[in-house]
Order: structure tokens, then sequence, then C-alpha cells
């Protein structure tokens, strides 16, 4: 079973990588959905299983759609990967990885010390309801208005554009 | 019926920071601005990880409500980007960040 | 007699005269010229009113912000009542002196002058140090408006470079007044900003220096001395002519008033141990500053370098730490508010009809305007030091009080008087003798309306100059106060 | 006491229904008027409530938030902050927006937002407040439906503010995993040995997180860009709602967890502290625009407040630091608000771009004196100047930073004023100056909501920084009673 | 006694009324007033004089007001009278009085400055006020009231022709020179009341007395610190420079101020000061040395002058030289005594010559005169007995006044043949260059044609100034006897060798340039024109390179770094900080390059930064 987990996280590592250095949006969203996967399968793996449907329904489901369907809507199609390209020299990569090369490794230096284990008790979608549902209730109904702020700010963000649109056509 | 397995909470860091910094990488990098949201989804993700990870180890399950804040907060995220990257495409024909560019001293 | 009154009294004389601009141009002047008179005959009648041998004359406490110990907390003693009715004198000078010199914004003008005399009220009788701090502050920002908007070509730089001279030392003095509230509570427990309480604060020596230090650094920037005097001459120099009179007159006394009150006054060892130190800038300004004003060639500037050589007597006399030396500290500031404010009041009659400070651009006037020569002359011999006028006295006892302290520097500072020979003949040959320079056409000469301000001034130099004694009455129990050692 | 803790968080229900309703009446009519009228009284009514909900106790609520006079003071802040961006908004929409209702609700969602993080006393509300305020701010920045700075500010704003906010989130997750808990109170308690570096990252990411929302050196750059670009009374709102509801809960936050107790954070923070006072105002030296000046003085100023912070790690006692926090953030509030104001009435029939441009402000004293006094007042009382608010809260903290010993940050604090000092005045210069005879047919029909607003602000500031007795009053009387 | 302030008060009336009439009153007024005052004064001196007289001349003072009060400093307003004091006070009233009489016509149709009559007279009576209270004041600090007031006044005087620059510069030259003087005065006045703890002059120097010993340092560091002052004020070497150029003044002014007066003031304080100088003989030596040496290089300067009140100056200095020597070898009265009858043929002198400038209008040079004597009786007659006067032929008042200083020098044990010795060479020149003079100016073939205007009141005081300088050795001067500790003139024996050859000195001296001068009448210019006569000649005309030397060592380095200076180094110190920090902004605003990446980095730069901090104890 641990190997699983380890199998998960290096899949989930090896399409992160591909998402982050991909030139095609398209391809790139698969393989964010591919490592979404995985970490769903590591959150099984955890004991929330809870955490890894909703990790596949929102995440890969929901939230991956929706950038779809702008790429599908901006045309970021193969004409596109060639602009990536130029976009990419690889010389760009150098200045941002003298920063998080060092501080990957500085992090994994400063985690790695006495190991810890996790507890290995599952913490089923009872508990997290009960919990969500009580003392949590509050953030819940914050949470609620925090996806309200984001309908008006992106109805008013996207009405525009459809109505824009419209005049254009 | 457990599926829970006891590894080293720092194996499941690692993973989550090294996710976090290839995200970050990506920020850097990249000039599309689709492809920078998609590096944000990846920390993001990153976070929701170590929240679960962490949650894990107490044998808690406010690991996993805060991994569902994330994902609110990850939703309501990304679509005012996209709205966003939708002006911005038609007011600078353009996805590139580096076009909109301005501002500056 | 009501200070607090006085203070807000001349606050809200500058609103109204900035409103009454609107009923008609002429009347924010005279608004704010009655508005001085008052006042000086206010702060007059409380001098007269008092008996011989008062030392207050009058007190003042209002709560403010008790939370930090802040009270209004007005005080007039001997020196402060002097420099109030000085302020208040002028401040008369100044609206006569730009009567006819400014010709916008009337109202707004005359506001700001108010508001600046208001400021340096305060100062003046402030003895709650936060209080202090407020009026010191409080008075510069008209003072920048004045420059700002009525001063001449450089104004921009001048005004700017003034008041950040200004306020970046009194950032320090905040900064100190802070320490040493805070010191006086950790000893005490009491968070006090009382002048009298914090005199007595028991401080360790070391803190008490590097605080006298803030004060200090501050009053010096204000006085100004030698090294941090260089915005003196250029505010000066824009600055238009009541600007001038009032900065030279009035706002660089409150940082001599500063030095015998303040650092000296809450810090006597710590001071003492400085006061090498304080006389050595003292005699550096005397002669450097003399020496500038010799090399200037705009009439303004010259002037005001010439009030950083007066100013040297001040610091000379205040750190010679014995009562004749402080006497004439005293002196000099009430003198020297006389002769230099007459001084840039005649450099601003000449700029008005020569659109110049060159002196270049002069030479010769005493032919044309020889009422204006023979003021200038006056006011020249006066800032010289000639025996008989006040300046002389201030400098004379600032002289022998600090030769009794330190005999080198004081050789140095007297040098500094046949510097002032050369800078002062200078400035009078170069302006209104020698041949009369063609460029300059038919000028007017002075009038009654300002030939009433420099007699009033005369009579005010000539008075101190053969019987300064009021003034040194008044002031003797402040110095005495202090703690200063007579010989 | 089930019914006290609806009591006590009886303000941000008010504004939760009110966004309800507010929902309605756009639905059913759409009319800017109302919109602002009925989200004024919201906001009005909100604040109403305030004492009211103090009065029901100092109340832990669900160990979610902690509704206390330190709080609320700061939510009455943002109220007040929102009542005035609703104000100078409302003509300025006109002419830059089909249809402004939405940004209404907008206001109200990131008001509610800085309010639970005021009161914050847990990661969850914590950063569910900060992100609703991020996200109403993302949407009202590009707001405007033309021209091309709001969208590229609000770009800039939204992808920095993402990394931020998962370095934060990031940081929770390392301190819950290092310490199990992720309500404040919890915190402070010694974590186990091997936890130690979880705790320590955790920490350090968190602050990261915050300090980017603060714009501190080095997470500060966008804030010029955000300044500039955003419409200037969304500009006023990001510089005093969201770095205030950040300083509320990192202040909080730094008391309960004793995250200050570490000396190479406390170092860490002081670097941060000096590179902030010394690098905004040394950027803002010669800037030419009036909203990047006030960028670079918000960086600043947020600097000099650092001070504040870690006077908790000098002195035992958080009422200090406590006191000056709300002082100087209220006198901040106010002075920032009234620049803002001021810039917002100059701007509103200036098509495309804000009155940003110093030259823009020429002659004003003389065109429109009460504005120019204001915009005056609040120039000097940022730089700190006596007869001003802005005294009284550089005095606050000079009192504080003497208390704590803080020497360094207090001639950090002397050498940026006194470079500060400098940039205010030319702001407070050009307005003074004649009109040149090009460039100023301008034409400035300032509404009088707009000119009122500025009026009170103005008078505010200089009433506070003569007589802040009431304020500090005030200000004791809540520590006091509801001290956490 | 109660008029004693009467004295001053006449002239301070006349300055007040001239001057706040701002030369609105008509010509005859103003003289009446100018002149008049002094008249006033005149008589209240002689009032007073022989009420003193008839008291035993009893020293007597008057307390006017205290001036001020400042702890122990309490300097009052007295006048003192005494025998000095009443010579001082007659001979600046009485001559002072001629000398404005003559003024009346002197400045009648003045056409440089046809406006300044009142404002001359204004001047001239200031002066005069102030002159009295040098000498009446019984505190030094009023001394240096008028000390500084008459030094105004010559400034003023100098300079009144002001619309000629040189005569500025000459004016500001004689008050900054005399000023360096006065520095060394105030010091010694500071020294004195550090010391003694007063300044009022009677009880000082009893105080002194007292506390110090014969030969005590601190007495003769005062003692020379008041020297410097005379050496100022009264034109002695190295500070006599400024009064050759003070001549610009008008003519009138050069009599009264820079011969018969103010130029004395540092003999009388020297006098009034004199028992420092008892107590420190070291510094009554140096005395000594300063007249010497001043009296001996200004008689040769004056031998080779053109400018006829150029030669009067330098012999004026020389005369000076004499008394200051007198001073300073003891001969107290001897000093005062001359400094009286100086003052009557010095300032006849200038008064003739004046007259004849005038009657040449305005014409200065002595080889563009000549040939006068018939023109100009008055003044030839009276230049004639003002230089035999000032030769010292005997039985002339210069006689009697430089013989008894010239015997005391002799007998004086430190140095005294060398005193003696330059005297007399000096006196031998002083007659050498009178004769030059009157040779020049009157005989020979006229060169100018002269217009004799003089009236009766420039004439007037001519003819008394004559009587004085004949007889005024008569007057014999037991009137300081009392106050100088010589105890009056000391009677020598005229007939030893000594006395002899200082009797036979000015003959010489006479019979030398009646042949060297006479001969040529005038027309060869100087001695034998050979190189190196050239260069000497050069040399004195030039005052011994004083000018010179100060214009290169003081003058031109300080004009110089002035010019360069002009801006204040000083202030470059705060421009570098400005700058500075105008340059580390801009390096940050070239970083503020709104690239959103950038941004990005920076902060993950920060990011790396807080790792570090809070990871510092962790990673060691």
């Amino acid at each position: 079973m641990e190997s699983l987990f380890y199998i998960a996280a290096v899949t989930a590592l090896a399409s992160t990588v591909l998402v982050v250095t991909g030139k095609n949006a398209s391809h790139a969203l698969i393989y964010l959905i591919v490592s979404l996967l995985s970490v769903a399968v590591i959150f099984f793996l955890l004991g929330a299983p809870f955490a890894a449907a909703l990790e596949v329904v929102v995440y890969a489901g929901a939230i991956v759609v929706l950038f779809l369907f702008v790429v599908m809507m901006l045309n970021l199609g193969k004409g596109s990967v060639a602009r990536e390209s130029a976009w990419l020299r690889p010389s760009m990569w150098i200045l941002p990885c003298l920063l998080t090369v060092p501080l990957f490794l500085g992090l994994v230096y400063a985690l790695s010390g006495e190991p810890i284990q996790t507890a290995g008790a599952m913490v089923g979608p009872k508990t997290v309801g009960t919990q969500l549902f009580g003392p949590y209730l509050l953030a819940v109904e914050l949470a609620g208005i925090l996806l309200l702020a984001a309908l008006v700010g992106a109805y008013h963000l996207g009405r525009r554009y459809m109505s824009e649109r419209r005049e254009e056509m | 019926m457990n599926f829970a397995l006891s590894i080293p909470l720092e194996h499941v860091f690692v993973l989550a920071v090294a996710l976090f910094c290839i995200g970050l990488t990506g920020v850097l990098v990249r000039r599309n601005v689709m492809f920078v949201l998609m590096s944000l989804e990846v920390m993001m993700n990153a976070c929701g990880l170590a929240f679960v990870a962490a949650g894990a180890r107490w044998a808690q399950a406010d690991g996993q409500i805060m991994f569902m804040f994330i994902l609110a907060l990850a939703a309501a995220e990304v679509a005012v980007a996209l709205g966003i990257v939708l002006q911005l495409s038609r007011r600078f024909d353009s996805l590139d960040v580096d076009s909109a560019n301005e501002m500056h001293s | 007699m009501n200070i607090f009154a006085l203070i807000m009294g001349l606050f809200a004389a500058g609103i109204v005269a900035a409103a009454s601009e609107r009923v008609h141009a002429h009347a924010p002047r005279w608004i704010s010229l009655i508005a001085f008179v008052v006042a000086l005959i206010y702060t007059s009648s409380a001098w007269l009113g008092a008996g011989s041998g008062t030392e207050e004359y009058a007190r003042q406490v209002l709560p403010w912000i008790p939370q930090f110990g802040i009270q209004v907390f007005l005080v007039l003693d001997g020196l402060s009542l002097m420099l109030v009715a000085l302020t208040a004198f002028l401040g008369i000078i100044a609206v006569v002196s730009s009567w006819s010199e400014i010709s916008e914004r009337h109202g707004f003008f005359q506001f700001n002058i108010l508001w600046v005399m208001a400021g340096v009220v305060g100062v003046f009788s402030a003895f709650d140090l936060f209080l202090f701090f407020f009026f010191w502050e409080v008075m510069l920002i008209p003072m920048y408006f004045l420059i700002a908007i009525w001063g001449h070509e450089n104004r921009s730089y001048a005004a700017t470079k003034f008041f950040l001279f200004t306020q970046i030392s009194g950032l320090l003095m905040l900064f100190a007044i802070l320490s040493l509230v805070y010191f006086n509570y950790q000893a005490t427990g009491v968070i006090t900003f009382n002048y009298f309480e914090l005199r007595n604060a028991s401080l360790d020596p070391d803190v008490a220096w590097w605080l006298m230090l803030g004060f200090f650094v501050a009053f010096i920037t204000k006085l100004p001395s030698v090294p941090v005097h260089t915005w003196l001459p250029d505010a000066h120099t824009q600055a238009p002519t009541a600007g001038s009179v009032i900065l030279a007159g009035i706002l660089l006394k409150t940082g001599g008033y500063g030095v015998i009150r303040f650092a000296v006054g809450l810090f006597p060892e710590a001071s003492q141990d400085f006061a090498t130190v304080g006389m050595l800038l003292g005699a550096l300004s005397i002669v450097y500053g003399g020496y500038m004003a010799y090399s200037q060639s705009d009439f303004k500037r010259l002037v005001a370098y010439s009030s950083v050589a007066h100013m040297g007597f001040i610091l000379l006399g205040v750190y010679a730490f014995n009562e004749i030396a402080m006497q004439g500290a005293v002196v000099t500031m009430v003198a020297h508010g006389f002769s230099t404010a007459a001084l840039f009041m005649m450099a601003g009659a000449l700029q008005q009809r020569l659109h110049s400070r060159e002196l270049s651009k002069m030479g010769g006037l005493w032919v044309l305007a020889p009422r204006m020569g023979a003021m200038t002359l006056f006011f020249v011999v006066a800032s010289v030091g000639m025996p008989g006028l006040g300046n002389f006295v201030g400098e004379f006892l600032a002289l022998l009080g600090a030769f009794q302290a330190h005999v080198p520097l004081t050789i140095a500072a007297t040098i500094g008087i046949v510097v002032a020979a050369v800078y002062g003949l200078s400035l009078m040959q170069r302006a209104f003798q020698g041949v009369p320079n063609p460029d300059v056409g038919e000028i007017e000469d002075f009038g009654a309306r300002e030939m009433t301000v420099m007699i009033l001034m005369m009579i005010g130099l000539v008075w101190l100059g053969v019987y300064p004694q009021l003034v040194l009455d008044l002031s003797a129990p402040v110095i005495t106060s202090l703690g200063v050692a007579g010989l | 006491m089930s019914h006290a803790w609806v009591n006590s968080v009886m303000p941000h229900l008010v504004l939760t229904v009110g966004l309800m309703v507010l929902l309605l009446v756009v639905a059913f009519r759409r009319s800017h008027a109302l919109a602002m009228t009925s989200t004024f009284l919201i906001l009005v009514i909100a604040g109403a409530l305030i004492p009211q909900s103090l009065a029901a106790g100092s109340e832990e609520v669900f160990g979610l938030i902690r509704v206390d006079g330190y709080g609320q003071f700061f939510s009455g802040l943002f109220l007040l902050a929102a009542i005035v961006t609703v104000l100078i908004s409302f003509r300025y929409l006109d002419h830059r927006a089909s249809s402004c209702e939405e940004f209404y609700m907008l206001v109200l969602t990131a008001t509610l937002g800085a309010m639970v993080m005021a009161v914050a006393s847990h990661f969850a509300t914590l950063i569910l407040g900060l992100e609703i305020l991020s996200i109403s701010l993302y949407a009202m920045i590009c707001y405007p439906q033309e021209g091309r700075l709001p969208l590229e500010a609000a770009t800039k704003y939204l992808v920095l503010s993402g990394v931020a906010s998962t370095t934060m989130l990031f940081g929770m997750a390392l301190i819950y995993a290092a310490s199990g808990s992720l309500s404040f109170s919890a915190l402070g308690q010694p974590v186990d040995s091997q936890s130690e570096n979880y705790y320590w990252l955790g920490q350090g990411m968190l602050i990261v997180g915050l300090a980017f929302k603060l714009s501190l050196v080095p997470f500060h750059m966008w804030t010029p860009d955000v300044y500039q670009g955003a419409p200037a009374p969304v500009t006023g709102f990001i510089a005093t709602v969201s770095k205030g509801a950040v300083f509320a809960a990192l202040l909080r936050y730094s008391v309960i967890s004793d995250v200050l107790s570490n000396a190479s954070v406390v170092l860490g923070i002081s670097i941060i502290a000096v590179g902030s006072m010394v690098a905004g105002n040394l950027l803002a030296l010669l800037e030419k625009n009036i909203k990047r000046i006030l960028a670079f003085s918000s960086i600043a100023h947020v600097g000099y407040l650092l001070i504040a912070l870690l006077v908790v790690a000098a002195l035992d006692d958080p009422g200090v630091a406590r006191e000056t926090m709300m002082v100087y953030l209220a006198g901040y509030f106010l002075m920032t608000l009234a620049a803002f104001s001021v810039i917002s009435a100059l701007s509103i029939s200036a098509k495309g771009q804000d009155s940003e441009q110093l030259a823009d402000y020429r002659g004003l004293f003389w065109r429109h004196p009460l504005l120019a006094a204001v915009l005056t007042t609040a120039a000097l009382s940022l730089a700190g100047i006596p007869l001003t608010m802005g005294f009284i809260a550089k005095f606050y903290l000079f009192a504080a930073g003497v208390q704590g010993a803080l020497w360094i940050l207090l001639w950090a604090l002397v050498i940026g004023s006194a470079i500060g000092i400098y940039y205010y005045l030319r702001i407070v210069f050009t307005m003074t100056q004649s009109e040149t005879t090009e460039g100023s047919t301008r034409t400035y029909a300032a509404p009088m909501e707009t000119v009122v607003t500025a009026g009170v602000l103005g008078a505010a500031l200089i009433l506070f920084g003569v007589y802040p007795t009431p304020l500090i009053e005030l200000v004791r009387g809540l520590i006091g009673a509801f001290g956490a | 006694m109660g008029v004693l302030w009467l004295i001053p008060t006449f002239p301070l009336l006349g300055f007040l009324v001239l001057f706040l009439s701002q030369g609105k009153l008509p010509k005859i007024v103003v003289a009446i007033v100018g002149a008049g005052s002094i008249g006033l004064s005149a008589i209240v001196a002689v009032v007073v004089g022989k009420a003193f007289a008839d008291a035993g001349a009893e020293p007597q003072s008057q307390l006017l007001w205290t001036w001020m009060r400042v702890g122990e400093f309490v300097p009052e307003i007295r006048l003192y009278l005494d025998g000095l004091a009443l010579v001082m006070t007659g001979v600046i009233t009485g001559v002072g009085f001629l000398i404005h009489v003559y003024a009346t016509g002197y400045m009648w149709d003045d056409h440089e400055e046809p406006e300044g009559f009142s404002r001359f007279f204004a001047y001239m009576n200031l002066f005069v006020f102030a002159m009295l209270m040098l000498v009446l004041g019984d505190n030094l600090l009023v001394l240096f009231l008028g000390w500084e007031g008459v030094g105004l006044c010559s400034y003023l005087l100098i300079g009144f022709y002001h619309r000629d620059p040189n005569n500025g510069y000459a004016a500001r030259k004689a008050f900054v020179v005399t000023r360096v003087g006065d520095t060394f005065m105030a010091l010694g006045l500071f020294l004195l009341f550090r010391e003694l703890g007063t300044t009022e002059i009677q009880a000082s120097l009893a105080a002194a007395n007292i506390a110090w010993p014969e030969g005590s340092t601190m007495a003769t560091v005062i003692g020379l610190l008041f020297l410097g002052g005379a050496m100022g004020k009264s034109a002695q070497v190295p500070l006599q420079t400024w009064l050759p150029d003070a001549m610009a003044g008008p003519t009138p002014v050069s009599a009264l101020i820079h011969a018969a007066t103010m130029v004395t003031a540092g003999v009388y304080l020297i006098a009034r000061m004199h028992d420092i100088y008892i107590i420190s003989p070291e510094a009554q030596f140096w005395v000594a040395v300063t007249g010497l040496v001043t009296l001996f290089i200004s008689s040769f300067t004056a031998l080779v002058q053109t400018d006829i009140k150029r030669v009067l100056a330098f012999s004026t200095m020389s005369q000076i030289g004499y008394m200051i020597m007198a001073l300073g070898v003891g001969a107290w009265s001897a000093a005062v005594f001359h400094l009286m009858t100086h003052a009557f043929f010095k300032a006849l002198l200038f008064l003739a010559s004046g007259s004849v400038i005038l009657a040449l209008h305005h014409e200065q040079d002595m080889f563009k005169m000549g040939g006068l004597w018939r023109k100009l009786p008055i003044p030839f007659v009276s230049m004639l007995v003002g230089s035999i006067a000032l030769a010292a032929l005997p039985l002339t008042s210069g006689f009697f006044s430089k013989d008894a200083i010239m015997l005391t020098a002799a007998e004086n044990p430190a140095a005294g043949m060398v005193f003696w010795g330059g005297a007399a060479m000096a006196a031998f020149m002083t007659a050498l260059y009178t004769t030059r003079m009157i040779l020049l100016t009157f005989f020979g073939e006229a060169k100018t044609a002269a217009h004799d205007s003089s009236g009766w009141n420039m004439n007037a005081p001519l003819v008394i100034l004559c009587g004085l300088a004949l007889g005024g050795g008569w007057f014999g001067l037991d009137i300081v006897s009392g106050v100088l500790p010589d105890g009056g003139i000391t009677m020598h024996d005229h007939f030893s060798p000594i006395a002899l050859v200082t009797m036979a000195m000015p003959l010489l001296g006479i019979l030398t340039g009646w042949f060297v001068f006479g001969s040529s009448r005038g027309g060869s210019t100087q001695l034998p024109g050979t190189e190196f006569a050239e260069n000497v000649r050069r040399f004195w005309y030039s005052g011994w390179g004083f000018d010179w030397l100060y214009d290169r060592a003081v003058v031109a380095p300080f004009v110089a770094l002035a010019r360069m200076n002009k801006n204040d180094f000083v202030d470059l110190v705060f421009k570098l900080a400005a700058s500075t920090t105008r340059g580390v902004h801009h390096v940050l605003a070239v970083i503020q390059n709104g690239r959103l990446r950038w941004y990005a980095w920076n902060m993950a730069l920060g990011l790396v930064f807080v790792f570090v901090v809070v990871m510092w104890e962790a990673l060691g």
C-alpha cells in the first residue's frame, strides 16, 4: 500500500512538472487533472476519502473544466504553442530556479528531522460533516459569502465580456 | 474498512513542498496568464495536500475542512481570475503578462 | 493675563483675515495689523501691570490629553514675556513691511502671518514639552506657505530646505522629549510632560547627555549655528519681506529660547559638560557667518549670513554658563530682532523698487534715496555692534561672560566683531555708496509708513543700547532659576 | 448563551443580510442611487450595532472569532472606510461603468471580509476573511469598463496575491501539522521538538503572506501599480481596509501565538520594517504620480507601524502595542481616505485616467480651496506634522518605540520621516503654485457629497490632531474592557 | 559741577537736531546749530574747568544712570573729571569749536556733496559727543562707547564724499583697522573685569595696585592689550596704515579727528590707565618701542609724500609716536602736554592746508602748488607758524613739549639713548619735511591759479590757533600733575649736551631742507636720483610697505577665499546627502519596473529571506 503512495506521488510530481512546462494549454490541463487525481489517491491513502472525492469532483471536475472552457473561448489551440515556445526560452528558467530550487532543498532539509508518522486513522465524511456544520458553521457561511463575492465579481467581468462580444458581432 | 496508511509525514510534506515549488516556479517563469493561473492552482493544491496530511497526523477533521475551504477559495479565485483573463485578452489582445506593463516608476 | 486667549485670538484673527478678503482686498492686512497691535498692548499691559520682582506674569493650566499627562500648560515668565512682546511688535513690522508688497491672495497671506505668530507665542509660553513641540511644528507650516507661495524665483527649493532642516531636527527633539518622559516615568512612575517636573527628573548622566543632544541639535538648527545653517540664506533670500522679517526677527529666536529653556534648563549638568562644544559652535558661527556674509553679493543673503554670526553670540553666551553671558544672549536675541528685521525690510523695499537683490545692481543709492540710506546705515551700524545700540550690549555681555569661561574661544569670537565691520560696511558701500548705478532710475524714497516703522525699531535699539535694564530684569529671574552661577 | 453570540456578531450579520437585501433590490430594480443608498444604510446600521455587539460581552464564538473591543474598533474603522468609499464612488462610477450596482455588493463583501479578519481567532476565519476581501478587491479594482490600467492592476494583484495566499495557507498547514490546532489560542504552547521546524517554517510562511498584503519590503512591489491602476475610491479602500484588516489580525495573532518570542523572527521583522520605512520613502521621493506617491508612502507607513507590532516582543504588556496600533490606524484611515476622497473628487469628470499627475494639482489652492486644504491636511498628516492626526499617530509610535527601547527602528523612523517630508511637501507645494497657462484647462465639477466627505475627514484629522483625548479614551476603554 | 553732563549733551542735541531734520534746515541754521553746540560745550567746559581749579583740582564725578546691572557687572554711566579729562575736554571743545567754525566756511559751497552740509555737521557733532564720552567716562565701558563712537564718526566722515568708491574704501579701511585694535582693547577689558571684577577706571586702578605686584604678568598682558587698542586708534605701527588714507575726508575732519582729537585717544587711554603700566614696566617698555618705531618710520615717510595732507598725516603719526614714546618712558605729563600742543599746531596746519586746497579747487598735490605765499597770506602765515611749532623750534609750543619728551627719554634706564637717538633723528626729519612742504607749497613758481575765498569764519580760527601754536607751550599743564604719576612736566637742564643737541636737531633739519629743496625751489623732485635712492624713496613713499604686505598677507587671501567659498562649502555636505538620496531613489525606481514576474521573483526572494531568518537557529 505504501508503494501506492509513492507511485501516486511520483505521478503527481511528473504531471505537475508537465503542467508548468507545457506549451499547449489543453494538454497542460489534462496533466493537471492527472496530478489532481494522483493527489486524490494520496488523500485517500491518508485516510481522507471525503477530501479525495472532493478533489476529484470539484477540483478536477469543476475548476479545471472552467479552465478548459476559457481555453476554448480564447482559442488557445495549436497556434499558441509556437508562441509559448518563443516565450519560454530555456534561459528563462535560470533565475526562478535559482530561488525555488534552494528553497525546495532548504525546506526538505528543514522538514526531515526526526520522523513523524501520520496517525493512519481514517476520518470519514461523517466526522467531517459534523465538524463542518458544528463548530465550523460560521466558516461555512463565510465560504458561501466568498463564493458569492466571486460570483458577483465574475458576473460583472464576464457580463461585460459577453456584452462587448455581442457589440462586436 | 480502514485504508489509512501510517506513512512518514515528512514524505507527504516533501511532496507538498515539491508541488508548491514547482507551482511557484511556474508563476515565476510563465508569461501566458493561463499557465500562471494553472501554476497557482498547483500551489493551492499543494496547500490542500499539506492540510490533509497535517489532519492525518492528528486524525482530525480540521485538515479536510481546511482543504474544503481551499477548494472554495480556488473556485472563487479561478472564477474571478478567468473573468479578468477574458477582459485581458480583449483589452490587451494578448495573454502575455509582460504586455500588461504600462505602469512602472 | 490669558495666554491661551492670546494664542487662540491670533489663530482666530488668521481665519477672520482669510475670510475677510471676500469683503475687501485690503481688509486682511488691517485685521492683521489690529490683531498685532492688540496683542502688543495686551502683552505690555501684563508687563506693566505686574509689580517689580514678579517672576511669573501669567500661568494657565488646561486639560488636554490627560492619558499622557499632557496639559495646555502656559506660563509667561520674564523671558517668555519679553519674547512674546517682541513677537507682537515684529508682527506689526511684518504686516507693515509687506503692506504693498503682496499683490494677490491677501487673505491667505495674513492668515499665515498670524498663524506663524500664534505658533511662536505658543512656543514661547508652553511649559508642557508636548505642547511646546506642538507649537514648534505648528509655526513651520504657515512659514512654509509664506515662502512657497509668495517667495521669489527659487522658492520651492528654499521652502523645502527650510522645512526639511527644521523638521528633521524637530524629529530628533521629539525623540528626545519622549525618551525624557519615558525615563522620568521609569524613575517616578508618573507620565508627565510638565517642564518643571521633568527638570527634576533624575537621569543617568549618559542618557541625559544624549537627550540634551537631541534638543540641542533641534535648536541650533533653528538658531541656526554652523554647520546646520545652510537653510537660512536660502530661506531668507527667497522669502517675501514679511517672511524674512518674521524668520529673522522671531523664528530664529525660538532656537535661542529653546537652548536656554530646554537644552540648558532641563539638562544643566549635561549642558555643562557640553559647554565647550556649544561655545565652539558659537564662535565658529560668529566668524564663519561673518565671513560668509562678506562673500555674498545678494543683499538678503548677506544679511542672512550676518544673522548666523549674530546667533553665534547667543550660543556662545548661553554655553558660557554665567549670568553675564546668558544675559548677553538674551539681549542679543531682542536686539537682533530689531536690527535684522529692519535690514530685511530694507532689502525687501529695495527689491520692490529695483526688482533685484543683487548688490552689483545697486550702488550710489544714497543719492537717490537718502532716507533709505540713512536707515540702512543706522541698522548696519547697529548690527556691527556699535556701543549705545542694543546689539552691542548683547554681544559685549556675551563676550564678557564667555571670556570668564573660555579664553581662546572668546578671542576667536571677538575676531568676529572685526569681520562684522568688514561685511557690514561692505554692504553699505556696495548698496548705497559709490558711483550711482546708471541702470537705476528714479526710485521712491521711504514714505511715512516705512519711516515710522524704522524709527520705532531705531528707538527700540537705542533704548536697548543705553538702558537695557528692563530686559535684563525680565530675564534675570529665569537665568537665576537655571542655576547659572554669577561670577 | 446561544443568543449572546448572535448579538455579538450582529454587525457582521447585518452586513450579510444586507448583502442579500441588496441582491434582491438589484434584482428588483437596477438603480445606482438606490443601490448606493441602501449600501450606505446597511453600513451605517452595521456601525450603529457595534456598541451593542460589545455590550454582549467578550465572546469567543465557536473558537473561530473573538468579538472584543479591539476587533470591533477595527470593524468600526472598516465600516467608516466603506461608507466613505461608497460616498466617493457614487459619481465616480457613473462615468466609468454602465452598471454600478454590483460594486456595492463587492464593497459589502470586502468590508465583511475585513471585519471577519479583525475578529478572527482561527486560521479558517482568518484566511476566509482575507480571501473574501481579496476576491472582492480583484473585481473592484477592474470595475471600470474602459482603460487598461485597472485590468493590469487587477492581474498583478490577483497573481501576486494568489502566491501570497498560498504561501500563507501552506504556512498554516505547517503550523497545524506541528501543533494540531487551527485556533490561535491553542498556539503559543511549545510544540514537540520534532515539530519545531514545521512550526517555525509555518510561522515564517504565514508572515510572508501577511507581509505581502501589508506591502512590506520586499513584498511591496505590487503596491504602486495596483494603487495607480485601481479607481481612486477603490485605491483608498485598499490602502485602508485591506491594510488595517491584516494589521488587526496580525497583531492579534502575534500576541496570542507568541510568535514574537523567537528572537530571529523579531530580527527578521525588524529588518523588513527598516527596509520598508526607508525604501518606501525613497521610492516616493521624486515620483510624479500622486497615487503612486501614496502607494509608496503606505509602504513606509506600514513599516512604521511594525514598530507597534515589535513592541509586543519588547514589552510584557501588549496593551501598548494595541493602543498604538488602534490610534495609528485610525489616523492612517482618516488621512488616507481624506487624500483619496480629494483625488476621487477631482477625477470624477476626468475621462479615462484619474487626476493623478502632480501637475493636475497645480493651483488647486486657488481653484478649490477646500479640497486643497483637505489634501494639504492629509499630506501633512501623513508626514506627521502637528495640528493633524498624523502627529498624534507618530507620537504614539515614538512613545511605543521608546518604551520598547527599539532604538534602531526609531532611527529608521526618523530617517524615513525625514525623507518623507520632502515628497509630502511637494504635493502641497504644487497645489500652491499658480497654474501654468497650458494644461490647466481641466475643470473640476466636484460633487457635493464627495466634497463634504473630504471636508469632514479633513476636519476630523485636525480635530483629533488638536484634541485626541476622546479617541484615546475610546481606545483605552475598548482595550481595558475587553482585553484579550 | 552739576553742569558737567551738559558738555557732551550739547553736541548730542546738535546731532539729533541735524539728523532728525534730514537736511531740511537752511544752511545758516545748520551752521549755527552745528558750531554753536560745540561752542556751548566749550563755554560749559570753561566754567566747569574754572570751578574745578577753584575747588583745588579735586577729581569729581557725576553719575548719570546705571547702564545695566547684570550680576556683579554694574557699569554706570558716570562722568569723571580730573585734570587729564579737563585738558582733553578743553582741547576737544576748544579746538573742536574752532574747527567747526572753520568748517562752516569750508563746507559752505561744497560742490561734491551739495546736500551734505547738514549731514556733515551732524556727524561732526556726533563725533564731539563721542569723544567727550571717551574722555569723561569713568567706566571703561563708557570709554569704549566713545571709543567706538569716534571710530564710527571717523568712518562716516572719511567716506563723506561717498560717490567716490576710493573714499568708501579708505573709510572702511580706517574702521576695520582700528577695529582690530578695538578687539585688543575689548579683550583687555574682559581680562580686567575678570581679574578685578569691575570696569570702573578709578576703582580698577586702585584694585590693580592692590592686587598685582610690580611686574605682574596680568598687568603686562592687560597693558599690552590696551596698547593694541591704542595702536589702532592712534595709528601706531603696525596698525597705522589707515591714517594716510583717512585724508580722503574733508579737511576740517582731518584737522579735528585725524590730528587733534581722535587719534590721540590712544595716548589718553594709556595715560588714563597709567597705573597698569607702572605696575608692569615691561608693558610700558613696549609702549615706548611702539612710539619710537612709529615716529621713526612715519617721519621718513612724510619726507617723500607729494600730497600735502598725507605729509601732515604722516607727521601726525610721528607726533603721536612721540606721545606714545613719552608715555613709555614715563614722561606722562609731557605726553599729555604734547598732545595738547600738537592739537593746536596740527589743527592749524590742517586748517591752513585746507584753505590752500580750497583755494586751489581741491588740489592737494604739492608739486602742483608753489608761489602761494603772496596770494594766500593768512594760510601762509598759519602754515609757517604751525610748521615751526611742529618742527619744535625753540619757544614755540611744540618745543616745550617735545623737548621734555626727548630729554626724559634719554634718561630711560632701559634704552635711553636709543629712544633719544631715534627721536632726535625723527626731529631732524620733521624739520626737514616741514621745510620741504613749506617750500613746495608756498615758494617757487605758481603752478595752479588760486582763488582765496575764505571768509572770516575760516580765517579767525586760523589766527586763534596761530596764537595757541605759538604760545600754547606756556600753559605748563600743572593741572595734570595731580593725575599722572610724574607730577607734571619734568624740568630738565636745558644746557646739557644732550639738550643742546636736541635743540639743534630741528634747526639742522631746516637748514638741510633749505639746502636740499630750497636751491631747486621744488624743481627737483627728490633726493639725488640714483636707482637705489629711487627705490628707497618708493619704499618710504609706500609707508614702508605695510600696505603692500597687508594687501598680500591679509586682504587678498581673505577676498580670494570669500570669492571661492561664496556658495558655502558646508552646504555641499547637505547637497551630497540630497543627491545620494536621489540616486538611491533612481535605483529603486528602476527596480520598480512594472513586470509581474519580476515582482513575483522578489517575493520569492523575500520568502527565501524569511526562510533563512526562521531557520537560522535550526540550520546553525
